[in-house]
């Protein structure tokens, strides 16, 4: 294993102290590994936290700022922070309109989520949660642990994000928050897997003609292992996924998201690919992202995040917002 | 070893479970790398050296409340879905075994059973799902069979050890039905559960020191 | 090669349309391999080209425009694009105010521009040209190509652009731009070989523990192959490199940039080096921007870029830009 | 063939370097890539792709008009260096003859010279540099012995290209001091320049048709 880091034990705390440096619009607790906003709490102002494990960069802390998440909690790479981290991040964004957890759907992350809320609860604090789970690669049912939250956990943080700007109230921030969710479905491929610190070297095998279809963001295989082809029917493959669980009809938010190791260049021609298969279908990408936003670390490969919009969405996706990852309108 | 076991005795317990994750760190996320994330053995490694820390710090009087202290410790450190599961098997067994300073086999028994119990409330599995209940279910049912048969607490407690081994090897033919590995589907099938392989080494290491 | 694409002869035209399909605010002519504004020149505004080969997205479409570039030429996978495009380029953003031409120093992009100034000014259009040569790996001499131009261009791009936008006139633009040169310094390091589509194959092998050190943005070896160290003492051999050729004092800019492949939470540990080290020769980092800007397809490594500032610089760097890769302040 | 070059024979030259700049590809690109960005190539059979196109589309009438019609087509396809370098070899070689029919191999000489002599002032490398003037410089060199003692066509390119192969081999123990092979600096010694093998290739196909 090769990697930028100074010690496979401090690779969290060290990244952590790097985005303190570079983001002087946020406040990092290194020892806690929470980041929030800078400026505080705003009175009136429903607060937003989310977090999970680490090696999905920009993903959470990224998102935190106007228009966002108020904090992030940063748990070890791809294990969910503990209940103690969103507890304190939940005391110190509320200012009295309760706070909204944006929880991604793993055992894990809905464990210590849920934990929290709870203590927080008992310390006065109103919390809601918001489950994410769009992931079409796993078939949901009662009996099993869900679908996964990917992509769509950014469509959720900055759309509820925008709506808390205004003012709204805690239940109607839920609400939209879970409208986006509701309406998001992804799929991502993988071209390679990727390597965690801990483990010391790739979480499985590929060979160079093979690819992982319907991965997750934690460097697991995907459900099935099949023949790598072109990036057009690559993306085909992951529309029609998403067709197949919610139609794709209308003005969408199209997300091409790079797992991490894959360059710009091969994301935009994915995109290509999307906006001729949106075209197929009549319906279209009013807004989109290229880019690397939910990563699995050095991971190579792609996801597609599809969110079916309508225009309280649209207006709210393109509200003012100002995080390292995210900027726009300031 | 005497037939009750006293707060040292626990003590040990931890300290045995402790060097043993340690140990097979590698092991466990390896298991955990084929169906999960690679991460099962850093996170109980990381929960477990807290834990030894915190009661190298204020060493609790009873064992229910060490093993009170081990759960809180386990929620407060490890994260991910081990974390909270294991830091309420835990918290449930230390609250049951209230403030006795010595703990019979049948009070390790219902203590253990609660534990079970918190474990299956919280993650809503079952057995079979694929999970470190798979190891835990069946060492509590081997456990209460030794207490009927009047067992010594050496005997019992490595009845219980062997079931827990048992079972975790019995999740390898399993599909996963509940946390990570699930989203694998069939391609769960022919790999141990991390956390049923983890629930077998902590069984084990009660085990060790009983039969001191 | 595993690769996101659809054939090895059409990447660059393929990943074009997709800048198009994502980019309302741009213009792509994809035959002749062009990105320009959608708003079109401004009267009285001085016109920005730039480009080079392809593989180092974002670079140069991804800085095209307000506050930029007006047009960016790409040619093949690291090969200069050509004069007709160039040609092309100076002739559809001039509007009376003159053309710059920011060009990174290697022979082709210069042999290629060059001939484009010329035709350009015989067909009437006042051109300026600005050689970006800041990769201090490579020791200058008269006898050589010179340096290598790598992450200073980004920010000869940004401050000339926003110099532009305040309508001063070419040789202003010109001046602003060869200081933000002169004051600029960078070095790089592989951890990784890339992959080029025509190729196939990695540009070289690296051993798990080995790295190579001062290398460029074209896939090439470095100066000289080292053992794999931690990330700070990777971080304090580039920036020492830098400080010998251009002593880092007072406020600075500073870039650390990634090489394609190498996930964000790594660049964040190496952020956090670039500060300590700052600290220790009582310099500060008073700007500074983290990620994947200048890249060399799939590379795993890092690159930093610093840049002393001033009054001007700073301002001009501050003032709003709004480009695919690089937005604030609108 | 008879002792003067006519234009189907500057086409059939063109048409017999893209045949052997095609089947070198890989090699040439691999030498790129030992001590530059592997795409010489790639770039050279874009280019000569894009020159046989330009050719078929309307047969220029003279070698001298066929000549920069293949440098204006190279400098307008092929980027990086060598596309102008080459570009500007053809271009200059093609102006020299201006519209003569029939070229005498002094008159080829000359030609040649000038191309040299353009590549020469645009990218001011000297021999030596490592680039493909250690090709070009040599065979132009043994060209002019050959019309000195009279010898024929044939005779007299196999000379120059023979030089050409020599003196691309003797681009190997160089340290290069100009292109992208210069950033090596002492790194760069050891390998074949790319340009100057294929600018070995270019000439040994002009001597291919020559002793046809
Ligand atoms: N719902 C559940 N009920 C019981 N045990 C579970 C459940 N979900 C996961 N587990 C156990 O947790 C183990 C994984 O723990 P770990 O890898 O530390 O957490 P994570 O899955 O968050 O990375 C699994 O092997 C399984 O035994
Ligand atoms: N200044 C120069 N003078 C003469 N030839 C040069 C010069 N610079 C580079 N070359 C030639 O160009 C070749 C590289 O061409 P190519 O790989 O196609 O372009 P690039 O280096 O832009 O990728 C080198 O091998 C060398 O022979
Ligand atoms: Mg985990
Ligand atoms: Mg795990
Ligand atoms: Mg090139
Ligand atoms: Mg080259």
């Amino acid at each position: 294993m090769k990697k930028l880091i100074n010690d496979v034990e401090s690779v969290v705390p060290d990244a952590l102290r790097g985005v303190a440096a570079a983001h002087p619009g946020l406040r990092v607790d290194v020892d806690n590994q929470i980041v929030f906003r800078a400026s505080g709490p705003r009175p009136g102002k429903v607060g937003l936290v989310s977090g999970g494990g680490s090696g999905h960069e920009p993903l959470h802390a990224g998102f935190v700022g106007y228009g966002m998440l108020d904090a992030a909690c940063a748990g070890e790479i791809f294990t969910s922070p503990v209940p103690d981290q969103m507890i304190e991040a939940t005391a110190a964004v509320d200012d009295g309109a309760g706070v909204l957890h944006i929880v991604k759907n793993y055992t894990g992350d809905v464990l210590n989520f849920q934990m929290a809320a709870e203590l927080s609860g008992e310390e006065g604090v109103r919390v809601e949660s918001v489950l994410v789970d769009d992931d079409v690669a796993v078939r949901d049912s009662l009996y099993t642990a869900g679908r996964r939250g990917t992509g769509a956990t950014l469509f959720v943080e900055k759309i509820a994000g925008a709506m808390a700007e205004t003012g709204a109230p805690l239940a109607e921030v839920a609400r939209v928050a879970r409208e986006v969710n509701a309406r998001s479905r992804s799929f991502g491929v993988a071209l390679s897997p990727c390597t965690t610190p801990a483990a010391g070297m790739p979480t499985f095998d590929l060979a160079d003609t093979e690819i992982e279809l319907g991965i997750g963001i934690h460097g697991e295989p995907g459900r099935t292992r099949s023949a790598m082809r072109p990036a057009r029917e690559l993306v085909h493959l992951a529309m029609d996924a998403i067709h197949e669980d919610l139609p794709i009809s209308g003005d969408t938010l199209v997300m091409v998201n790079g797992m991490g190791g894959t360059p710009l260049i091969e994301l935009y021609i994915a995109y290509a690919a999307v906006v001729e298969h949106l075209a197929e279908k009549g319906a279209r990408a009013a807004r989109n992202l290229v880019g690397n936003y939910v990563t699995s670390l050095d991971m190579q490969g792609f996801s597609i995040t599809v969110c079916r919009l309508n225009e309280e969405l649209t207006r709210l996706w393109d509200a003012p917002v100002e995080t390292p990852a995210l900027r726009w309108g300031r | 070893m005497n037939t009750a076991m006293d707060t040292a005795l626990f003590a040990a317990w931890i300290e045995e479970t402790a060097r043993t994750v340690a140990a097979e760190r590698e092991r466990l996320t390896g298991l955990d790398a084929a169906i999960g994330d690679a991460d099962h053995g850093a996170n109980l490694d990381r929960g477990f050296t807290a834990v030894t820390t915190a009661l190298a710090d204020r060493a609790p009087g009873t064992p229910g409340s060490l093993l009170v202290l081990v759960g809180n410790t386990l929620i407060r450190k490890v994260g991910g879905a081990s974390g909270p599961l294991y830091g309420t098997a835990f918290r449930e067994a230390g609250k049951t075994l209230g403030d006795t300073p010595e703990v019979s086999v049948a009070q390790l028994h219902a203590a253990l059973e609660a534990g079970l119990a918190g474990v299956r409330k919280l993650g809503s599995a079952a057995e079979g799902d694929k999970t470190m209940v798979d190891a835990l279910a069946p060492a509590v049912r081997a456990l209460e069979a030794a207490v009927q048969d009047g067992k010594a607490p050496a005997e019992a407690i490595g009845a219980a050890a062997a079931a827990a081994r048992t079972g975790a090897e019995a999740t390898i033919p399993m599909q996963a039905r509940k946390g990570r590995a699930s989203y694998l589907g069939p391609r769960s099938v022919g790999h141990e559960d991390p956390g049923a392989a983890s629930t077998a080494l902590v069984l084990s290491a009660l085990h060790t020191v009983a039969a001191r």
